[in-house]
């Protein structure tokens, strides 16, 4: 049973689909990793048009509130075994925009991430070392993000519901808000 | 300067407004509120056909709002910054989309950033931020670094756990 | 006897699939070289397949299902029929109308499967698919017309047979134009740009795809593999005199296949109305030209 | 261009299938635009730090832009000189964004950027997501150190010329040329400009080491931001929350501040000192700028004996405390060691007295001509006063125990710079004059006999690299003319009436071990040179004179003849009795005294508090 | 806007019209952005822009930052061709301070964003092959795009985000034998253009699909802000290089090439055209550039004030006019500073009366023949 495990997650980590998804900035680095001068097709990483079909989630970059709405859906709509890969400074602890009020500072409360990369944003280099990575970690069966989601669902879910869901404004001063409806 | 930004800035001043070069082709006027849409009419009618731009100045200690509507004439190669203030303890504007369709945008923007309310305009819907409950976040006196705090709970706290620099390594 | 049938059906629609898979893997190596980069190994299409059906899939009901599954088995059917050099299952039933009614039920299939899903893009992109079918079943029709005219049979074993002794022999150099038809239908039939509107990824998100994933992605990949495999080996059977053996016959297939990647990777895709309006136009006409001359 | 459709045209791109693909095989094969180094050799990559030559200054935690810098306190490192602190920058790379601007400021160069960019972290599945975050976030914050020294990227040093951010050149205050100034008294530093003072003042960093240098911790970096923002007022009411003789310090202050000036590491220090002249002397009244709030009087009363800048400072800040204070000068003038022991030339007398005046003004009672001990019993003090403040400086001077030293015609410094103050010095035109010894009073007699008129030649005992006096000073006297002698000893002083010649020694300098001064030797070998001299002026040092205190007191506080033993608020073993300026510092010099004289006010007022 | 699951947009009322999202998460779309397409059948019934994804709030973090700590904040604004954002900001504050910038430096600048233009525009060919489904197109523009980032890496130290100007000039003079390696560079680019104007701008199939959709007016675009390569495939001839010359523009000679369709495809002509005309300011450049200083001093970050005023300056981006209105009120930081994106009214105004009637296949090329940069206006 476990050479069969084993088969799996080597065809798996050799098989990538991307989500053609770009959150932020870092995705400027992505075109030229695909095509032809990085070619990160060689590594059988291919980007992909929905969730459906995607194994890996490239968070690349900082997410606004806005977006992260849309990530989770798309994440939850992805197939299990699903990767989420954390792109750039933005992602670890709000990189340059660490006091901004619409962009989160750490994706990890919010989605389980399996594999970070520093950079801002990451050079295509640590970009395709960023996939052999993963890759070695899902032949080890390391990279279980979605279990520990499914598994810790309500944490995360408490943490996503706080940002997307607000009933206050968040500062506390009511009566200063002077914004009509 | 070129000729027609000053004869232009001449022009607005025998109006009876404030106008002042501000480069070599761009000039500034301050035009009273129930001026306005005259104002930028006839800045229309006179070449200024293009509308770059709308954008809000708080200026807190004034207690006042400042809108910049920012024309550009292709013919005359000129570019007019046209101001007006409007107080800040009733931030309301009359909505210039009659003059161009483009304001629509730019004052939902405005609504939403500063609480700007464009009497006229019919859809001041919330625009880039979702569920905004606050302070309009670009007024001055909405702190932009205790708001992220207070909502992503994070810290600057000082205890850091250090590390050596690593890299990793590859079989 | 049919236990021994059946194996050697099971048989050939492994041989179709990895064939197919194969195929595609070259696909993506060739088509890379023209891109100026390397691209993936030629196996990763089996890599891709074999991951798909490792995951958790997402069915969206009943229609879903047999839709896809439908859409393998029906191909995978037409492919048994199929003559392909020595391996020929059913001599004497490897009617062309057959093959062509199955193949056209394996598309139906797949569209019943995703339009169930419910997602609009699918729902577009099966409309589109099946718009693009009736443009090239027409002129694909005229061809098979003057085929049938041309061999007066109706068996692909037939046809082969009537395409033997030389290269001149071949239904290639004698029905010029109405090769020159099926070729370009050929394009549309494998859902090769400038006739891929059906999955146009940067229009509706891949189409009919948009909502599969694991194991149905898999389908969806198998069925474009043996689609691959039945296209191009109705191709050469009609056009390139069939085969000796299963090698010259898979390496023929794969001449007609490399064209049409030549072509796909140059090319953007057609709207779909202008698509099925050349289709209507040039190789209906090519086909009908060659329909007369034969008639003639 | 032509656009004719063509339907072929699109097939010409066939071609490439054939050609050999242009990807990059990363890993296995580099970028070959800069000569197979990877990455370029400007690379913006992860940080290295050389904890040796970072001295904590902080300046990169202030400017990064996406807050990633943080200083923390390193107890592996040894700071890289006397003014360095051991903070070091510690870098989240959640945060960096690598855009280079820390490089940029870092004053010591020490901070650079490699060309290494990967790094990747997995978080462990089986810890639970409430620890992740903090677990991601420890990984990625690094102290940087010469990890990767060995692939340099984006760096800075002093003689290339990336980032020039900082401005290394000082903008100097004009200055009289040698040849002008050595005939006049007069003041040949002139105060900056407003352009000049802008100028100068917006090259600081804001960083504070200065502070910590400073004996007396003025608020320096607040009175440069308030110049840059040319606003002399306020600077000055910064510089009064801790001086108020800022005139005085403008002009002659030692400036241990500019030693630590972070700029000065690779270029050249702020000139902190003239700007708080420029400040100072842009003003006209500086009680109506500085409005500090004066306590109500609380009917105590204190006396300071001596009116130089220790009793001065004191007596403003105890003023300002609403004590009553009387300040005892045994000279005409108060002033002290400001007023007889600088030159004109350095300090104007009537910017001394500017300063001065005003911290009389508050009303500060000043009894001049009364010795302590000879026009008034200490005891008296004592007992009419709630406490006592002793800021007589060093007074006694040292002597150079050789023969013929009672001779007239050899002089001690101090007295010769009092009759230089005077205008009563000797007649010098064309005289021959020696100056022993190499501290600033040394430099003063010499170049004061300068301006006389005399030939003056400087004898020191070590190398001239070696003098206590500032370098400057040392810099503009030879500029003005006058002589050095290194290693030399004097001897003997030959003369019948007055003095004829001196007969020096050129000793023989041995290293110290400890990496100290070298230590000159005399011994047989060491040649003998006689020079011809009319005036011999000793400045080697002065002692402090305590001789109006009763003995006992003398003993009670520990004096032991060179210096007074006191805690932070110059108190003694002896109630009530504070001292301060020169007679207990450990440097001896004006700001010293006056930082002193604020620290005494402090204890005093704690004192009377405790008492009552 | 709430996002409905999409399976529940059938069930309207009417089974009339039906909702499609064109983005965030969608190939057709370049960046995060999202149109909400209300669907008559095949036709486009009405159009909702639904921007916001990527607002990270700019506006207010340069507010709490210093004047030149914000240098490494705008090159985010707008992601493929950062330059602009920095050489704006930069003039603007120089205007303000008073600052000369020296010849050379100026020279720089040209070239940096004369490269930056000639990379925007082989992203914006990617684009169009993207959006046609012409994969190959892609490959090759963002291949060799990649060798001007290779060059822009070594002059400046970034591949993507260069933070290379400062006020008063640029950070670091350009290392030996850079110059050669860019005249190199041309020459590449130049012997690469017909390839792609045989697989690009005479496939027949691509004309289909590109002439006659989108079609802008000259009045439209005048009326309605829309502003560089659209405005002048219009035919109106408005280029701020050569209305109101910047930099040392006036010293070069180049054109501003005429097509004049107003459709897609001319849209993406005039690119293509303006990138020989790209080159050809770089080789002059190459050739005139004098020695001298590359930057005039100013104070360092902490002291570097900026005297009290306001002003609009602007370059010519690759997507039309990118401005920086900046008020300063003579602090170390700036009072506010508002960034026009080029794509502001294009993206979020003229799309939605462009788009109605249009159909589904129509919008990726509309979108990105009028380059739409979804971060210029989401800020």
């Amino acid at each position: 049973m476990s050479e069969w495990k084993d088969l799996t997650n080597f065809f798996r980590g050799r098989s990538f689909w991307m989500l053609h998804y770009c959150t932020g900035c870092g995705a400027m680095e992505l075109p030229p990793t695909m095509t032809s001068r990085w070619d990160m097709e060689r590594f059988g990483v291919i980007p992909m048009a929905t969730p459906r079909q995607a194994d890996i989630l490239l968070v690349t970059g900082y997410l606004s509130l806005k977006s992260l709405k849309r990530l989770i859906y798309t994440y939850e709509q992805m197939h299990a075994p699903k990767w989420v890969l954390g792109f750039g400074s933005c992602t670890i602890n709000g990189g340059v925009y660490w006091d901004s009020y619409n962009v989160i500072e750490r994706l990890d409360k919010y989605l389980p991430v399996d594999l970070y990369i520093a950079g801002c944003m990451p050079r295509p280099e640590a970009i395709l070392d960023s996939f052999k990575k993963l890759r070695e970690l899902v032949e080890k069966g390391e990279a279980k993000g979605y279990e520990k989601y499914v598994k810790n669902y309500e944490w995360y879910k408490a943490n996503q519901d706080r940002v997307l869901k607000r009933t206050k404004p968040v500062l506390q001063k009511p009566e200063e808000v002077t914004r009509s409806a | 300067m070129l000729e027609s930004v000053e004869k232009k800035v001449e022009e607005l001043k025998r109006m009876n407004l404030e106008a002042k070069a501000l480069g070599d082709w761009q000039f500034e006027v301050l035009v009273p509120r129930e001026r306005t849409a005259e104002i930028l009419a006839y800045m229309k009618a006179t070449g200024y056909k293009t509308f770059i731009h709308l954008a809000c100045v708080d200026w807190i200690d004034d207690q006042e709002f400042e809108l910049v509507y920012n024309l550009e004439n292709y013919d005359e190669k000129a570019q007019a910054l046209v101001k007006v203030r409007i107080p800040r303890n009733k931030p309301e504007m009359e909505s210039m989309m009659s003059i161009w369709g483009l304001c629509q945008v730019y004052e939902r923007e405005i609504h939403e950033f500063f609480g700007i309310n464009f009497i006229g305009n019919p859809n001041l819907k919330p625009f880039f931020l979702d569920e905004w409950l606050d302070i309009p976040p670009l007024r001055k006196d909405f702190d932009t670094l205790a708001f992220s705090q207070e909502l992503f709970e994070f810290k600057e706290d000082e205890s850091h756990g250090i590390k050596a620099p690593k890299r990793i390594e590859y079989k | 006897m049919i236990f021994l049938k059946l194996l050697e059906g099971i048989g050939v629609g492994l041989l179709s699939l990895t064939v197919g898979l194969l195929f595609m893997g070259l696909a993506r190596k060739i088509t890379a070289r023209i891109q100026r980069r390397y691209g993936p190994p030629v196996l990763q299409n089996f890599i891709d397949v074999f991951k798909l059906f490792s995951k958790q899939s997402i069915s969206h009901g009943f229609a879903f299902d047999l839709g896809l599954v439908a859409g393998v088995s029906a191909l995978l059917a037409a492919v048994v029929f199929l003559p392909m050099g020595q391996i020929n299952l059913f001599p004497h039933n490897s009617s062309l109308i057959m093959i062509i009614y199955l193949m056209t039920m394996a598309y139906l299939g797949m569209a019943m499967g995703v339009s169930s899903s419910g997602n609009p893009n699918a729902t577009i992109g099966v409309a589109r698919a099946l718009t693009m079918m009736m443009g090239y079943e027409l002129p694909f029709a005229a061809v098979i017309f003057s085929v049938y005219i041309f061999a007066k049979t109706g068996s692909l074993t037939n046809i082969v047979a009537a395409q033997g002794g030389g290269f001149l022999n071949w239904n290639m150099v004698r029905l010029p134009f109405g090769f020159l038809a099926a070729e370009i239908a050929l394009q549309g039939m494998l859902g090769e740009k400038p006739f891929d509107m059906a999955i146009a990824p940067a229009e509706i998100a891949s189409g009919p795809m948009v909502e599969l994933g694991g194991k149905y992605l898999g389908f969806g990949m198998l069925q474009h593999a043996v689609g691959i495999y039945l296209e191009t080996g109705i191709m050469v059977d009609l056009f390139l005199g069939g085969a000796s053996n299963i090698w010259i016959f898979v390496t023929k297939q794969f001449e007609l296949f490399f064209i049409a990647l030549l072509i796909n990777a140059v090319l953007p895709r057609f709207k779909i109305e202008d698509g099925v309006k050349f289709m209507w136009k040039v190789p209906l006409l090519l086909g009908v030209i060659q329909a007369l001359i034969v008639v003639l | 261009m032509d656009t004719k459709k063509n339907a072929l045209a699109p097939l010409s791109a066939l071609k490439y299938l054939f050609k050999k693909p242009h990807t990059v095989r990363y890993p296995k094969e580099d970028l070959d635009v800069f000569e197979k180094e990877g990455v370029s050799p400007r690379y913006r990559g992860f940080h290295t730090n050389d904890h040796s030559k970072c001295i904590g200054c902080g300046n990169c935690a202030s400017v990064c832009p996406a807050s990633a810098i943080t200083m923390v306190e390193a107890d592996d490192v040894k700071p890289a000189n006397k003014f360095a602190k051991t903070y070091r920058p510690v870098i989240d790379y959640g945060r960096c964004c690598f855009c280079g601007q820390c490089v940029d400021v870092c004053p010591t160069g020490s901070l650079q950027m490699s060309r290494e960019y990967i790094h990747s972290f997995h978080p462990d599945v089986s810890i639970p997501p409430e620890e992740e975050p903090e677990k991601v976030k420890e990984d990625f914050i690094w102290r940087p150190d010469q990890t990767y020294a060995n692939n340099p990227g984006y760096v800075r040093t002093p003689d290339d010329l990336l980032g020039k951010t900082i401005e290394f050149e000082r903008t100097d205050p004009r200055e009289e040329p040698a040849d002008k100034r050595k005939f006049s008294f007069a003041k040949f530093v002139h105060t900056y400009s407003k352009e000049e003072a802008k100028k100068e003042a917006t090259r600081c960093l804001g960083c504070g080491a200065c502070v910590e240098a400073c004996p007396n911790q003025l608020h320096i970096p607040e009175y440069i931001r308030s110049i840059a923002e040319e606003d002399p007022e306020d600077s000055l009411k910064w510089i009064y929350k801790r001086n108020p003789l800022p005139l005085v310090c403008g002009e002659v202050c030692t400036h241990q501040c500019e030693e630590a000036c972070v700029v000065g590491i690779q270029g050249e220090p702020l000139a902190i000192r003239w700007l708080k002249a420029y400040s100072a002397s842009n003003v006209e009244n500086y009680l109506e700028v500085v409005e500090e709030k004066m306590e109500k009087p609380n009917g105590k009363k204190l006396a300071a004996i001596g009116a130089g800048p220790a009793s001065l400072s004191f007596g403003y800040y105890t003023k300002l405390l609403g004590y009553d204070v009387t300040i005892y000068e045994a000279e005409d003038k108060p002033g002290g060691a400001m007023m007889w022991g600088i030159p004109k030339y350095r300090l104007p007398k009537e910017d001394l007295m500017k300063d001065i005046n005003t911290i009389l003004s508050l009303g500060i009672k000043l009894k001049t001509n009364t010795k302590i001990g000879k026009d008034m019993p200490f005891d008296k003090l004592l007992k009419d006063y709630d406490a006592v403040f002793i800021g007589t400086g060093n007074s006694k001077p040292m002597t150079l125990r050789i023969p013929g030293e009672e001779l007239p015609g050899v002089m001690q410094g101090l007295t010769f710079m009092h009759l230089v103050n005077e205008e009563k010095a000797p007649d010098l035109k064309g005289k021959r004059l020696i100056v022993i010894g190499g501290g600033n009073v040394a430099m003063d007699v010499a170049r004061s006999s300068i301006r006389l008129g005399a030939e003056v030649t400087v004898i020191y005992r070590r190398r001239i690299a070696d003098m206590p006096a500032d370098p400057e000073e040392i810099k503009e006297a030879r500029e003005e003319g006058v002589e050095f002698v290194e290693a030399g000893v004097p001897l003997k002083i030959y003369g019948e009436k007055s003095v004829e010649a001196l007969e020096y020694a050129i000793a023989s300098l041995v290293p110290d071990p400890n990496g100290g001064r070298p230590r000159p030797v005399v011994d047989e070998n060491s040649p003998h040179k006689k020079v011809k001299v009319d005036y011999v002026v000793a400045a080697i040092g002065q002692h402090p004179n305590l001789d109006f205190l009763p003995e006992d007191i003398q003993e009670k506080i520990g004096f032991d003849g060179r210096r007074v033993p006191v805690d932070d608020f110059g108190r003694t073993s002896v109630e009530g009795l504070f001292f301060g300026g020169d007679l207990s510092n450990k440097r001896q010099d004006i700001i010293s005294a006056i930082g002193a004289g604020l620290r005494a006010a402090k204890g005093v007022d704690m004192y009377l508090a405790s008492r009552k | 806007m709430e996002l409905r699951p999409l399976n529940e947009s059938n069930t309207n009322d009417k089974y009339k019209t039906y909702e499609l999202f064109i983005g965030p998460n969608h190939p057709g779309i370049s960046g995060n952005f999202s149109y909400v397409l209300d669907m008559e059948g095949h036709k486009i019934a009405n159009v909702t822009a639904d921007p916001g994804l990527l607002h990270r709030g700019f506006e207010k973090l340069m507010e709490r930052r210093l004047w030149t700590q914000n240098l490494a904040l705008i090159p985010r604004i707008c992601v493929p061709e950062p330059d602009v954002n920095e050489v704006a900001y930069c003039m603007g504050v120089e205007h303000l301070a008073g600052i000369e910038v020296p010849k050379r430096a100026q020279y720089i600048r040209v070239i940096v964003l004369e490269m930056a233009r000639i990379a925007a525009y082989l992203f914006s060919f990617s684009g169009v092959g993207g959006a046609t489904g012409l994969y190959t197109a892609p490959n090759w523009a963002i291949g060799d795009r990649d060798y001007i980032l290779d060059l822009f890496e070594w002059l400046t130290g970034g591949r993507v985000y260069h933070i290379y100007q400062y006020p008063g000039g640029v950070k670091m003079d350009i290392p030996d034998g850079w110059l050669d390696k860019l005249s190199e560079l041309l020459d590449y680019l130049e012997s690469r253009l017909p390839e792609y104007d045989n697989l690009i701008f005479k496939n027949p199939i691509l004309q289909k699909r590109t002439k006659g959709v989108g079609y802008l007016s000259a009045e439209d675009a005048i009326e309605n802000g829309i502003t560089g390569p659209n405005l002048r495939a219009s035919g109106v001839k408005w280029d701020i290089r050569k209305a109101q010359p910047y930099l040392v523009y006036d010293e070069l000679d180049f054109d501003i090439p005429e097509t004049g369709d107003g459709d897609a495809f001319s849209r993406f002509v005039q690119r293509r055209l303006e990138m020989e005309e790209s080159i050809k300011i770089l080789r002059q450049c190459i050739k005139q550039i004098p020695d001298g200083p590359y930057r005039e001093k100013i104070p360092n970050p902490f002291q570097f004030r900026v005297p009290a005023g306001t002003y609009y300056s602007k370059v010519e981006s690759s997507k039309g006019e990118f401005g920086y209105f900046i008020v300063s009120n003579g602090d170390i930081k700036p009072y506010r500073v508002y960034v026009r994106g080029p794509s502001y009214s294009a993206g979020l105004y003229y799309a939605l009366e462009a788009m109605k009637n249009m159909r589904i296949e129509d919008v990726p090329v509309w979108i990105h023949s009028m380059d739409i940069c979804p971060p210029d206006f989401d800020r």
